[in-house]
C-alpha cells in the first residue's frame, strides 16, 4: 500500500494531509484508472463538503484483497464542473446524481444528471450552507 | 419436497402463540419506554419540578416548553408556571427523564394510549399531574436517578 | 397508474408502473418497467419518497441529540446506525469505552442482525409465496421467532426497535438480571428453528426453481456500485468489516464469513441464513465472556453540549445487516458537526437494480428486489 | 315423470347441503391454516371457535356496496360470476353420494364432470377481459394457459381408474372397488398423485395460484368485482374444489364404501379429508413461476400420465 501511494505521489502532483490524498481536479481520470488497475475497484462512497466559497469532493476507495482503504479529496470553487467517474466506476452514477441533487455541483459527461432524492421540480440545493431553511417552501401539490 | 409438509404438520400440533389481546393484556416490562409522561409530586402533594429547563435543553426534537413562575411555592422551591410537552414529535429517547435532577418527569408503562384529536397530544401541566394521579403504580423503573446510577462509571458488581 | 404506449417497430411496449404502494416493494420505491410480454426491457427506478434530510439535521443538532435520530435510518437494526457515529465521535474526541460496554454493544448489534435477517426471510418468502399460501406460513414462523428477540430487547432497553442504547463512551442500559438465561433459552430454541426453516425451504424444488440462476450479479459490477454486505458476499467476495477491520471487541470472537460464488438470488438468501447461525455463535461467546465493570467511561449526560469535538475529519464504518454502514464527519471544533455524510448500505445495493432486472421476467422482479433486502429509510436518508 | 321430481328433490337437498358445506369449508380452511401457522384462526365471531364466521362472511359480502367500474363491458362483466358458479354446482349432479342417492345416474358421468369443469375457464376469461384493465387481463391469460395445460394430465389420470373399473359410470367404479384404487400397486398411486397435482393447478391453488399472484398482479381477475359478484367467485372456487375432492374419493378412495357409518356420511368425510390434504399442500409451498409451471406440465406431467395410462391398459389386457 505504501509503494502505491509513493508511486501516485511522484506521478501526479499529490500531497497527503492526515491520510487524505489531495489532488487537482483535472488529473481525476488518470489517478482513478491508475488506482483501479492497482486493485482499488471497490468504490465506497463519494461526497461533498461546502466551505465558504469552495466545494471539497471526497472519494473513498477500498482494495478488497489488500484490505486497504484510501481517501482522496479535491477542491473546486463555486460553479465550475468536474469530470464524472461513470466510465471508470459504473456505481458513481447514483452517487454523483445525489451530490448534484444536494449541492448543485455539475459533473461533465455524466449519463443522466438529474435529481435523485428530491422531486424534479424542487428549487435549491438543501445541503449548501447558504440554503435558507426557514423560507416557507411552496407546499407540494 | 415432503420435508415442508412434515414441518407444517409438526406446527399443526404445537400450541399457537397468539395472545388474545383485548381479553388478556400483555405484561409490560419494567423499563418500558412508551411516550406517555407524568409530572411527579413529592409526599405532601407539591410538584417536584423546579423548572430548571434542563429537559427543554436536551430534547432532540425540542418538544418541551417550560415557563418558570416568578414566586416560589410553599417549600421555597421554584415551580413551573406552564409546562408543555408535545407528544406528536417526541422520539421517546428518554433523555429528558435522564437529565432531570429530581425525577420530576417520568415515563409511564402504558401501551395503546391514543387520543381522538391532535390537540390532546400536547400535554399541559394539569394533564401531566393528572396522569401522575391516574397511573401512579405504572411508572417505569427507569427514573432519572436509576439511569444515572446505572451509567456512572464506577465499579459495579 | 398512467400507461404510456410507445409505438416502436410495430408491436407495443407497455410501461408497467410498479408504484410506490406496490405490495412487494418493501416500502416506498417506484419502478417504471418497460415490458415486452413477460420479459423486462428497461427499468427506471425512482427513490426519494422517504427522504427526511437527516444529513441536514446533523448540522443543527449536537452529536448527543443526533443519536436517537440516527436510529430511524435503518429502522430494522437501529444499533448498527448508532455504532459508526459513536465510534467516529469517540475517535475524534478520543473517549475510551470500557470492556463491558463493548460486549453489550456487540450483543445488541448481533441480536438486531438476527431480527433484521428474520424480517428479510419472512418478507422474501411472503413475496414469492403469496399471502394466501406457503409464503405467509414461513412469514409467520419468522416473526414468531423475532417476537422473542424484541421481547428481550424491550426488557433490556425499554423499547423494541429504536433502542437508543449506545452513547459516547459506552452504553446507556445495563442488562437486567435474568438476561443471560433468556438469551440462552432463545438461542437454543432458535438453533433448531433455523434447521426447520432450512428443511422447509432448501430442498423444495419450487423455491429452488425460483431463486437459482435468477438475478445474477457479477463481482465487478457489485464492487463498482459499492454494494456491500450479503449482496457482495452473495457474489463471491468474502468482505466483512467485522473481520476486515475488526472494530469494538469483534477480534475476541471466532466466527466465519459465509460467501457463495454464483451471485444469484439463492446465494444472497443463503448468506443471510448462514450469518444468522454465525451470530448465534458470537452471541454465545459474548454472553459467556462478558466482564463485569462500569458500562460508561463518561459521567451520565447532563447538557446537550456534553461532548466537545476538536477540529478534524474521520470516517468510521460498521458491518450492518445490509452492509458497510459508515459515517464521515467533518467537525469544525465548535460543538456542532460541520458536515455528516451517512454512507448507508442500501443506497448502493439498490443502484444495481437496473442492471439486474434487464432481461428478467415480471415474476422475478419480486424475488430479485427481495433478495437485495432494501430498507428505504436507509436509501433515502 | 316421477324420476324428474325425484331428481329435482334430490337436487335441491344436495344443493343446500353443498352450500352449507362450502360455507363451512372456508371456516375449516381458516382454522386449519391458522393452526399450521401457529396462530388460532377465527375466534371472536361465535364464541367458542368462531363457528359463526362463515355466516358473518356471507352477510358481509352481500351487504357490501356494488361497485362496477366505468368503462367495463357490462354484459360479460355481469355474466362472468354465473359462468363460474353454476358449473361448479352442476358438478355435484354427477357425483353419487351413496348407492341410491344420485341426481342423474348416467353411464358417462365422469365425462360430463370433465366437460362441465372446463366451462369454468371461460368464466375466468370473461371476468379478466371484461374488467378492461391491465392486471386482470394478464392474470386471465395466465389462468387460462395454466388450466388448459393441466387439463390433459388430469384427464389421463382420471381415465386410469375408469379403465380399471371398466366403465365411465361413477356407480360402477365404486362398486368395482373391492380394494380402493389408490392401493392398486404402482399404477394407482401415480395416477392419484397426478390427479392431486393437476387438481390443484385446475383450481388455481398454491403452488399454482398464478392468476391471483398478489406480489405481481394484485389479486388476479376478480380484482374489479365487489360484494355479491365476488361472493359468487369465492363460493364457485370452493364448490369446484369440493367437487374435485369428491371425484377423487369416488375414483380412488372407494366412494361411499365404509365399515358401519351410512353411505353419504362416508363420502363427505373422505372428500373433506382429501380437501384437507389439498389445503395442507396449499399452506406449505411457495408459488411456481408461470413458465416453469407450463414447462412442468408439458415436459413432465404429460408424458408420465401417458405412460401410466399405457401401463394400465397393459394390465387390463393381461388380467
Amino acid at each position: 500500500m505504501k509503494e502505491i501511494i509513493e508511486e501516485l505521489k511522484n506521478r501526479f502532483k499529490i500531497y497527503e494531509k492526515d491520510n487524505f490524498l489531495i489532488f487537482e481536479k483535472d488529473k481525476l481520470k488518470e489517478i482513478f484508472s491508475f488506482l483501479k488497475e492497482k486493485g482499488f475497484n471497490f468504490l465506497s462512497f463519494i461526497t461533498a463538503v461546502h466551505y465558504k466559497d469552495r466545494f471539497e469532493i471526497v472519494y473513498s476507495l477500498r482494495n478488497i484483497n489488500l484490505n486497504e482503504i484510501v481517501f482522496l479529496k479535491t477542491n473546486i470553487n463555486e460553479n465550475d464542473e468536474i469530470e464524472s467517474l461513470c466510465e471508470i466506476y459504473k456505481g458513481a452514477n447514483w452517487m454523483e446524481r445525489e451530490i448534484y441533487d444536494m449541492f448543485g455541483i455539475k459533473f461533465k459527461n455524466h449519463p443522466d444528471l438529474r435529481r435523485i432524492l428530491l422531486p424534479d421540480d424542487y428549487e435549491g440545493h438543501p445541503l449548501r450552507k447558504d440554503f435558507r431553511i426557514d423560507a416557507p417552501y411552496k407546499t407540494l401539490r | 419436497m415432503v420435508k415442508a409438509l412434515y414441518i407444517t404438520l409438526k406446527n399443526l400440533f404445537r400450541k399457537p402463540v397468539t395472545v388474545m389481546y383485548p381479553d388478556k393484556k400483555r405484561e409490560m416490562p419494567k423499563r418500558m419506554r412508551s411516550p406517555l409522561f407524568a409530572l411527579t409530586k413529592d409526599e405532601d402533594g407539591i410538584i417536584k419540578c423546579i423548572a430548571c429547563k434542563l429537559c427543554e435543553n436536551i430534547c432532540p426534537s425540542n418538544v418541551i416548553k417550560v415557563l418558570p413562575s416568578k414566586e416560589k411555592n410553599e417549600k421555597g422551591r421554584p415551580y413551573p408556571e406552564e409546562y408543555e410537552l408535545n407528544l406528536s414529535a417526541c422520539l421517546a429517547c428518554e433523555y429528558c427523564v435522564q437529565v432531570c435532577p429530581d425525577d420530576a418527569i417520568v415515563m409511564i408503562r402504558i401501551f395503546g394510549w391514543a387520543t381522538k384529536n391532535k390537540e390532546d397530544l400536547i400535554l399541559k401541566k394539569e394533564k401531566l399531574l393528572e396522569n401522575y394521579e391516574k397511573y401512579k403504580d405504572l411508572i417505569s423503573e427507569c427514573t432519572g436517578e436509576f439511569l444515572r446510577k446505572m451509567q456512572t462509571p464506577r465499579r459495579q458488581n | 397508474m398512467e400507461v404510456k404506449r410507445i409505438e416502436s417497430n410495430g408491436f407495443e411496449e407497455l410501461w408497467v408502473n410498479m408504484g410506490p404502494q406496490h405490495p412487494a416493494s418493501h416500502g416506498v420505491f417506484r419502478m417504471q418497467i418497460k415490458v415486452d410480454g413477460e420479459v423486462i426491457k428497461e427499468v427506471i427506478p425512482h427513490i426519494g419518497y422517504l427522504h427526511r434530510g437527516v444529513e441536514k439535521l446533523g448540522e443543527f443538532l449536537t452529536p448527543v441529540q443526533f443519536l436517537p435520530v440516527l436510529d430511524r435510518n435503518d429502522y430494522l437494526s437501529s444499533v448498527s446506525n448508532e455504532f459508526p457515529f459513536a465510534l467516529a465521535i469517540e475517535k475524534l474526541a478520543n473517549i475510551s469505552v470500557p470492556e463491558r460496554a463493548e460486549y453489550l454493544r456487540v450483543i445488541a448489534a448481533e441480536l438486531m442482525r438476527i431480527s433484521s435477517h428474520l424480517v428479510f426471510f419472512g418478507t422474501f418468502c411472503l413475496d414469492m409465496g403469496g399471502a394466501l399460501g406457503g409464503g405467509s406460513t414461513i412469514f409467520l414462523y419468522a416473526f414468531r421467532e423475532r417476537e422473542k428477540i424484541l421481547d428481550i430487547l424491550e426488557k433490556w432497553t425499554g423499547s423494541r426497535m429504536h433502542l437508543n442504547l449506545i452513547t459516547f463512551g459506552g452504553v446507556r442500559y445495563d442488562i437486567y438480571p435474568g438476561f443471560d438465561k433468556d438469551l440462552k433459552d432463545f438461542l437454543k430454541d432458535f438453533e433448531n428453528k433455523i434447521k426447520e426453516y432450512e428443511d422447509m425451504i432448501e430442498n423444495n424444488p419450487v423455491f429452488l426453481a425460483r431463486t437459482k440462476k435468477v438475478g445474477i450479479l457479477p463481482k465487478e459490477i457489485a464492487m463498482e456500485h459499492g454494494c456491500s454486505g450479503p449482496v457482495l458476499r452473495g457474489s463471491g467476495i468474502k468482505f466483512d468489516l467485522r473481520k476486515a477491520k475488526p472494530y469494538s471487541v469483534y477480534n475476541k470472537f471466532e466466527f466465519e464469513i459465509p460467501s457463495f460464488p454464483d451471485g444469484d438470488v439463492y446465494s444472497r438468501y443463503k448468506v443471510r441464513l448462514m450469518e444468522m447461525k454465525e451470530s448465534i455463535k458470537i452471541l454465545r461467546q459474548a454472553i459467556d465472556g462478558i466482564p463485569s465493570g462500569p458500562i460508561n467511561s463518561l459521567m451520565p449526560l447532563k447538557v446537550k453540549t456534553h461532548i466537545k469535538l476538536k477540529e478534524g475529519e474521520v470516517y468510521e464504518a460498521v458491518e450492518s445487516p445490509r452492509g458497510e454502514n459508515g459515517v464521515y464527519i467533518v467537525s469544525d471544533g465548535k460543538f456542532g458537526l460541520y458536515r455528516v455524510k451517512l454512507r448507508t448500505p442500501t443506497f448502493y445495493n439498490l443502484s444495481v437494480i437496473p442492471y439486474l432486472l434487464k432481461g428478467a421476467l415480471i415474476a422475478d422482479v419480486v424475488a430479485i428486489l427481495g433478495s437485495l433486502d432494501p430498507v428505504f429509510g436507509d436509501v433515502d436518508r | 315423470m316421477n324420476a324428474l321430481i325425484n331428481s329435482l328433490i334430490y337436487g335441491i337437498i344436495i344443493l343446500l347441503i353443498v352450500f352449507t358445506i362450502v360455507a363451512y369449508l372456508t371456516w375449516i380452511e381458516r382454522k386449519f391454516a391458522g393452526r399450521m401457522q401457529s396462530r388460532i384462526g377465527p375466534y371472536y365471531v361465535g364464541k367458542p371457535h368462531g363457528w359463526l364466521q362463515p355466516i358473518a362472511d356471507v352477510l358481509k359480502l352481500i351487504l357490501k356496496e356494488e361497485i362496477t367500474p366505468k368503462n367495463v363491458d357490462k354484459l360479460i362483466y355481469n355474466l362472468a360470476p354465473f359462468a363460474v358458479l353454476t358449473p361448479s354446482l352442476l358438478l355435484f349432479a354427477v357425483l353419487p353420494f351413496s348407492e341410491k342417492i344420485i341426481i342423474s345416474n348416467s353411464s358417462v358421468g365422469i365425462l360430463i364432470f370433465l366437460a362441465i369443469s372446463s366451462i369454468i375457464i371461460i368464466g375466468g376469461f370473461m371476468a379478466g377481459w371484461a374488467s378492461n384493465s391491465k392486471y386482470p387481463l394478464i392474470s386471465a391469460i395466465r389462468g387460462g394457459a395454466q388450466i388448459v395445460s393441466y387439463e390433459i394430465p388430469l384427464l389421463f389420470s382420471i381415465i386410469v381408474p375408469c379403465l380399471l373399473a371398466g366403465s365411465l359410470n361413477p356407480l360402477e367404479i365404486v362398486k368395482k372397488q373391492k380394494i380402493w384404487f389408490i392401493l392398486y400397486p404402482f399404477v394407482g398411486q401415480i395416477s392419484f398423485l397426478i390427479f392431486l397435482i393437476s387438481g390443484l393447478a385446475e383450481e388455481n391453488r398454491t403452488p399454482f395460484d398464478i392468476p391471483e399472484a398478489e406480489s405481481e398482479l394484485v389479486a388476479g381477475y376478480t380484482v374489479e368485482y365487489s360484494s355479491m359478484k365476488f361472493a359468487m367467485f369465492y363460493a364457485g372456487e370452493y364448490a369446484h374444489l369440493l367437487a374435485l375432492s369428491g371425484l377423487g374419493t369416488i375414483l380412488f378412495l372407494g366412494g361411499w364404501k365404509g365399515p358401519f357409518l351410512p353411505g353419504p356420511i362416508w363420502f363427505i368425510i373422505k372428500s373433506i379429508i382429501l380437501f384437507l390434504i389439498l389445503l395442507w399442500i396449499r399452506w406449505s409451498y411457495l408459488r411456481i413461476r408461470i413458465d416453469q409451471l407450463l414447462k412442468f406440465s408439458w415436459k413432465f406431467l404429460f408424458p408420465v400420465s401417458v405412460l401410466n395410462l399405457l401401463l394400465t391398459g397393459l394390465i387390463v389386457i393381461l388380467r
